[in-house]
């Protein structure tokens, strides 16, 4: 059999950094094929490349043994390669119809056919089981995260393309929503499409794909059948080291209450939440997306007015009017969505991990004091790896994992003791996730306090102390010690 | 109004000859309702033509509605069918443009709403029934006249450097520089002058300063400028203190900051004289016209010119 | 059938309550006119409110081209001199036209001419967008001392006059004369107006350029990955809005029979305003022709309604403002309470 | 001690070398001065050169405080309407200052009065945008009409004029005369107007706020939820700019010693360009008052320019055009080719 698309000795420099080096890879209508790495390893880069988002400095793309230029995403489109790029895209003015068919807008006569596009998009959000909580005339805009993702995956099967690209589709979607797409993704394989797929969570590589290409600082590692080989082995050809139980589980002791948290209500959100949180624990919270945990946590924080109940901090009753009150006690939060909620994106690595600590350390009439900024940033640049050429680099031009530690950096800094993660590990490799974790276990072994939302799992199992599970706004339970186990999770997320 | 229209375009029903001007006080012009369009409200010159018109209103006992047009041939057609509807007997405006505005002048002449004009009049269109104004083109001989006077009263008769600030932007300026060079040009070469355009104020006093700056700094030993507009004066007063230079001005309209400045003893130094018009009377000129027409179909003539004249310390005074 | 009429009829009129209970302009737009019509009853005869549509013209034109623009997520500050200088230009050709010319003609020349400068100045602000990547407040900025430049080194400073009567047709000419009404009850511009209206409505919602245009202001880089040629669909937009505002300056002039260098100063703003007013966002991805035309109509009922209740023309510009004002915050709670 | 100042010096030298090269607005300004010092040599002298210094002054004022206000992300397009008002109140009330008051107290109630004004309106922005979510291009457009109607009511429509001449002592007096210039060199206006440009960057550069600013301008989100207050910083933003433009205007009263109620239209304009030409995005986070400066001083240098080499009035409106786009778009290959 023949490749249907084939990458051939690629290179792709962007100034100052090399993304790819001679990198071949054949690609087969029929399969599903997964691309692995660390973060910055040239995955995304790759797969721009094939799909006319960039041109390769070297090299060659070849669909069907031919060789084809791409100079912008039409040329791919019109090739039927279609794609779901990692950052979420979609137009939050248009409706789910109107950009499940962008730049493919169907016609009568002259004029657009609106009821054609509403027609079919309804029937693939349908086929994909979710067409009774996203409809195809609903703004794009009022969509959930997951939501918004799933009219991606919706668009990309319209397109009826030979060659389907995911990069990290599952990021922000919950076990729900990701076994629905395994579905679609096994039926477009079966109807001999071409599949890449991208993702840093290997027990889904394990579950859906045949063959996996890895990708080390820009350079091919090598490609083999997925059945042929082992998670470990996998890692240990990402990270070019043996990656043990990276959770790096450990027993704390848990220590004074410090947050305490009664009959916590928004409407329409979430309601009559009661739980504490202690010096020396890692709390988990889990629930199916939607279930309401972001906006507890944002209301904890200051970010959302609550409508009633009582939170009480290191003992004391508080009432954050905003995340400013929150900080002063000591609160930090790592939000869920980095890119709109979590980095100036144009600004230094420095500058990222300052912010809320500049007030701190201020000195006379006000000045900034620049020598601890510096000082601060290069701290915690050594202490969490950032990889980065310096803490005055753009932080934008980082890789996910680099970002999101910078994220957790600026908390550190300002001295927090308790820290709200949301879905702190999203989008991150594993080598980042177990240098994650382990600064997650240093925090609370020196008496810090974690809250963790995540939709993972066994990310969830394997670092939680004690885990508490929500379901459409309300708390379902609590698990500690043995009944932390997927099963009795699942009975209470789904409740 | 440049020199060209000053011979006046008959109107249809009157006779050009000018008959007995009747006696103002004589006409009751209670119940009368007419609307004038004044070229801006931001100009003191305008201001004080509405001045004129209101004090006409009390005297005559008409009803004045007073809009403005921006300086906006657009904004005065709108202004037009606005007091039309509004039920004016007469309409009078000053088109900033002699030339604008003339399909919905003939629009309402054709409704039946007599027209007339003052400061500036269409020369597109014979409708207008009697126009009142200033001549500007005059006013800019009589600025270049003062200034001529200024060098020979100075022994400034060979190789002087003069200059004017212009705004080539309405009409009104541009004839006002027109007369100025009218004037300067003849003497250009027997006194051996250096005539300079020091360039467009736009209206704005600091831009007058600033070119004023600009121009003293090639011509430190400029004699004396003429301004088309007051405006110009202010700001170019602020730029002559400040380089201590010895040029004197001569600026036009006579707004009440001109007099206050030529009667400065410091001030007056440099702001020696102003071309006044007469906007207050040009104000109750039209609108007696207006009354007259709509009481007794006549008017005193097509074109009223009313002269402008030079304000110096001799007859300058503070209200 | 009688049926069928009656629940088209309850249909359209729950429509229309729909609408104005999402839009906040017409809510705007009624207390305006109520309000006024109590000032001076002149302001509901028949002849002012033709007066209106034909005073609001010019600004719906240049509306009509910013809303395509904006919706963008762009601006274009150029727009009212590119109006004057298309007027200007206008004037001086059909100036050198031989006389006699038919009115076809003139019309055709006059529109041809006219647009061709707008284009080509919307042109050169796209190019300047997206090519050159100068941003569009910047890159319009210049457009505009530029276009105003030329507009008075054209005229020499002076407005174009002697121009034909035919020349006034487009703008000043109305159909219709009775004997009440010898100039004519329905004027020309307002039916040019309005197919412009429809036709760059319908252009804009229900096309495929139009949701291109939506989705380029909505996200470019979405737009970009789906593939959509972005930079043509801004480089289009900026020449829409280009011809458009030409066409306004053409009408302008054609009001006037007159090319003014010094017209439509500052017009811009209260397109912008009567866009915004019509509830399209200034950051792009929203918006419509047919609401950006009611900001217009708000814009020219308050001039209108202000100048026939003798308002001092001082208080006229913080009236305006005010009532600006209110119209967005209205037209914001509207969208927060919809929402 | 030799060789420590001189490499001192050299690293100095470096550092100019380097800033010149990452900021394009340098290259335009030294092309301008060496054009126009060819085009008339009056252009280099010591004179001009302290005119140019003045006649930047009321741009100065304006561009500083609409750095802030960019650097956030916003607009502020009242600040010329602002700057007449403040100097129209301010004449007003100190013409009904008792006579023979000193000039300490005169340039204190100037700046008072100037001050409250700018800021009074600054707040009025800040409250529509930051607690009616009124977009700040509306919200300032707004203000221009209504502070520009204000300026014509309290001054009746004519020029406030009647001041004492201590009234122009900051806007036109000049320390150190000397026989070859009685009038002196060191204009008072410049030092106020350094005075505030050397404040506003420190400001913005080297505290607390100043962070804050650019934070709430990078992203507004990441700001309010790393706990600053970004309602307040915004609120702040726009009363400096209205300060700011309020001391550009009483300077500009000054220099006129005249209170001008059409003063400063659209300068905002140029105020807008200069900030752009000086390298801080209109997309905010990023900028400095510094080079927003040096962006006033190229469109200062153009006028000043154009005028000694007697331009065309209507030319110059192109020409002023054209350097504003090559300007910005050089600045934007600069960077890209740094990044
Ligand atoms: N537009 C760009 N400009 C400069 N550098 C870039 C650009 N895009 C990517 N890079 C760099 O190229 C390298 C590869 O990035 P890429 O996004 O392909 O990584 P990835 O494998 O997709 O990582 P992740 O798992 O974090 O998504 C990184 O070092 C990144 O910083
Ligand atoms: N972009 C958005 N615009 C408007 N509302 C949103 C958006 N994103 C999320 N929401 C709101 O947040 C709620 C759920 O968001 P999300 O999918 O992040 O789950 P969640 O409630 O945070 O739960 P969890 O954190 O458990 O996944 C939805 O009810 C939705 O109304
Ligand atoms: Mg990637
Ligand atoms: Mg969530």
């Amino acid at each position: 059999m023949k490749p249907t698309l084939q990458a051939i000795n690629i290179s792709k420099t962007f100034p100052g950094v090399k993304a790819l080096t001679d990198v071949t890879v054949d690609f087969y209508s029929g399969e599903v094929h997964a691309l692995l790495g660390e973060n910055g390893a040239g995955k995304s880069t790759l797969i721009k490349i094939l799909s006319g988002v960039y041109t390769p400095s070297e090299g060659q793309v070849l669909l069907d043994g031919r060789e084809v230029k791409f100079t912008s995403p039409y040329d791919a489109i019109s090739k039927k390669i279609a794609v779901i790029h990692q950052e979420l895209s979609i137009a939050p003015d248009l409706t789910v119809a109107e950009n499940i068919f962008l730049g493919s807008e169907p016609k009568k006569g002259k004029f657009l056919d609106r009821a054609l596009m509403n027609e079919v998009s309804q029937g693939i959000l349908d086929g994909m089981g979710v067409g009774k909580s996203i409809k195809a005339t609903d703004v794009a805009r009022n969509l959930t995260a997951a939501q918004q993702q799933m009219a991606e995956i919706a668009k990309v099967i319209n397109r009826e393309a030979r060659v389907v690209i995911m990069d990290e589709p599952t990021s922000s979607l919950s076990e729900f929503e990701i076994a629905s797409l395994f579905t679609q993704i096994r039926k477009l394989r079966d109807d001999q499409v071409t599949i890449i797929y991208i993702s840093h969570r290997m027990a889904e590589i394990f579950e859906v794909c045949d063959r996996a290409t890895v990708l080390m600082d820009g350079r091919l590692v090598r490609t083999q059948m997925v059945k042929d080989s082992s998670e470990a082995e996998l890692v240990a050809s990402m990270v070019g080291r043996e990656i043990g139980d990276y959770y790096n589980r450990q027993q704390h002791t848990r220590g004074e209450e410090k947050v305490r948290v009664e009959g916590l209500t928004r409407k329409k959100e979430f309601k009559d939440i009661s739980f504490s949180a202690y010096a020396g624990e890692i709390l988990g919270i889990y629930g199916l997306i939607g279930a309401g945990r972001t906006e507890t946590m944002e209301t904890i924080f200051g970010a959302r007015a609550q409508d009633s109940g009582k939170v009480f901090v290191h003992g004391k009753q508080v009432n954050f009017k905003s995340p400013k009150d929150a900080i002063a006690q000591g609160i930090g939060m790592v939000t869920e969505d980095r890119r709109l909620t979590g980095l100036m994106l144009g600004k230094s690595v420095k500058d990222n991990i300052v912010l809320p600590s500049i007030p701190f350390h201020k000195k006379k009439f006000g000045f900034a004091n620049k020598l601890w900024e510096g000082q601060a940033a290069e701290e915690m640049k050594e202490k969490l790896t950032i990889k980065t050429p310096s803490i005055e680099t753009i932080i934008g031009n980082l890789s996910g994992g680099n970002q999101q530690k910078a994220i957790l950096g600026k908390w550190l800094i300002a001295d927090s003791d308790i820290l709200i993660l949301d879905e702190p590990t999203r989008g991150i490799d594993v080598n980042a996730k177990s240098e994650f974790y382990t600064l997650m276990n240093d925090f609370v072994a020196k008496g810090g306090c974690i809250i963790m939302i995540s939709s993972e799992m066994t990310e969830i199992i394997g670092i939680s102390d004690r885990i508490l599970v929500m379901h459409e706004g309300n708390l379902k339970g609590e698990l500690t010690g043995a009944d932390i186990n997927e099963q009795s999770i699942i009975k209470l997320a789904n409740a | 109004s440049s020199p060209k229209e000053t011979d006046p375009t008959p109107a249809p029903d009157t006779d050009n000859e000018v008959i007995t001007p009747p006696e103002t006080d004589e006409m009751d012009a209670s119940g009368l309702k007419l609307g004038f369009i004044l070229g801006s409200r931001e100009h003191a010159f305008y201001v004080a033509i509405e001045d004129g018109i209101k004090a006409a209103a009390a005297d005559l006992g008409f009803e004045a509605v007073v809009l403005e047009s921006n300086l906006d041939g657009a904004v005065a057609s709108e202004r037009i069918e606005t007091l039309v509807v509004d039920g004016c007997d007469a309409i009078s405006l000053s088109v900033n443009d002699p030339t604008g505005s003339t399909p919905a002048i003939e629009a309402a002449d054709t409704e039946g709403v007599p027209m007339f004009a003052f400061d500036c009049t269409s020369s597109e269109t014979d409708v207008i029934k009697s126009f009142v104004g200033t001549d500007n083109y005059e006013g800019g001989v009589v600025g270049g006249e003062a200034v001529i006077k200024y060098l020979e009263d100075n022994d400034l008769t060979d190789g002087a450097v003069i200059g004017i600030i212009g705004y080539p932007e309405p009409q009104s300026c541009i004839d006002r520089e027109d007369g100025w060079f009218s004037v300067v040009n003849e003497y250009k070469d027997e006194y051996n002058l250096t005539i300079v355009n020091l360039g467009n104020y736009k209206g704005d006093a600091s831009t007058a300063e600033s070119l004023m700056n600009d121009a003293l700094i090639q011509y430190p030993d400029m004699a004396a400028i003429f301004t088309v507009g007051d405006p110009a004066c202010v700001g170019a007063l602020a730029a002559i203190k400040a380089a201590g230079a010895k040029t004197v001005m001569i600026g036009f309209d006579a707004n009440p900051e001109a007099h206050e400045a030529i009667l400065d003893p410091e001030n007056g130094k440099i702001w020696i004289a102003d071309v006044a018009q007469d906007p207050y009377q040009i104000g109750y000129s039209i609108a007696e016209q207006m009354v007259q027409y709509c009481l007794k179909n006549t008017v005193d003539a097509t074109t009223i010119l009313i002269s402008p004249y030079l304000v110096d310390a001799s007859n300058a005074e503070v209200k | 059938m009688e049926k069928i009429e009656g629940t088209m009829k309850v249909g359209i009129g729950k429509k229309i309550g729909a609408f104005s209970k999402k839009n906040a302009i017409v809510i705007v737009l009624v207390l305006l006119s109520v309000g006024f019509s109590i000032g001076n009853s002149a302001f509901l005869k028949p002849s002012n409110l033709i007066n209106l549509t034909t005073q609001m013209a010019i600004n719906a034109m240049l509306t009509i081209g910013i809303t395509y623009v904006i919706i963008l997520g762009g601006i274009d500050i150029s727009i009212g001199s590119v109006a004057a200088l298309a007027g200007v230009v206008t004037a001086l050709a059909c100036r050198a036209l031989p006389a006699g010319v038919s009115l076809v003609t003139m019309v055709i020349v006059q529109l041809g001419v006219g647009i061709s400068v707008g284009a080509g100045f919307g042109a050169f602000n796209g190019l300047m967008v997206t090519k050159f990547k100068v941003v569009p407040m910047i890159a319009t900025l210049a457009s505009l001392t530029i276009a105003r430049g030329l507009c008075y080194i054209f005229s020499g400073g002076t407005s174009v006059s002697g121009l034909t009567s035919i020349y006034s047709w487009l703008g000043s000419a109305r159909l219709f004369k009775t004997e009440a009404k010898p100039t004519g009850w329905l004027p020309i511009i307002t039916i040019v107006v309005i197919i412009f209206v429809i036709i760059m409505h319908i252009l804009l919602s229900k096309t495929v350029f139009g949701r291109h245009v939506y989705a380029t202001g909505s996200n470019r880089n979405v737009a970009h990955l789906s593939g959509i040629n972005t930079q043509k669909i801004i480089f289009l937009c900026y020449m829409i809005c280009g011809a458009m505002a030409a066409v306004g300056g053409v009408l302008n002039s054609s009001k006037l029979q007159n090319g003014q260098p010094g017209a439509a100063e500052s017009y811009e703003m209260f397109a912008i305003a009567s866009t915004v007013m019509g509830g399209t966002s200034l950051l792009g991805g929203s918006g419509s022709v047919a609401r950006a035309i009611l900001g217009c109509a708000v814009v020219a009922i308050i001039n209108n309604g202000m100048n026939l209740m003798h308002i001092d023309s001082y208080w006229q510009k913080v009236v305006l403002g005010v009532i600006i004002l209110l119209a967005v915050v209205m037209d914001m709670m509207q969208k927060q309470k919809s929402n």
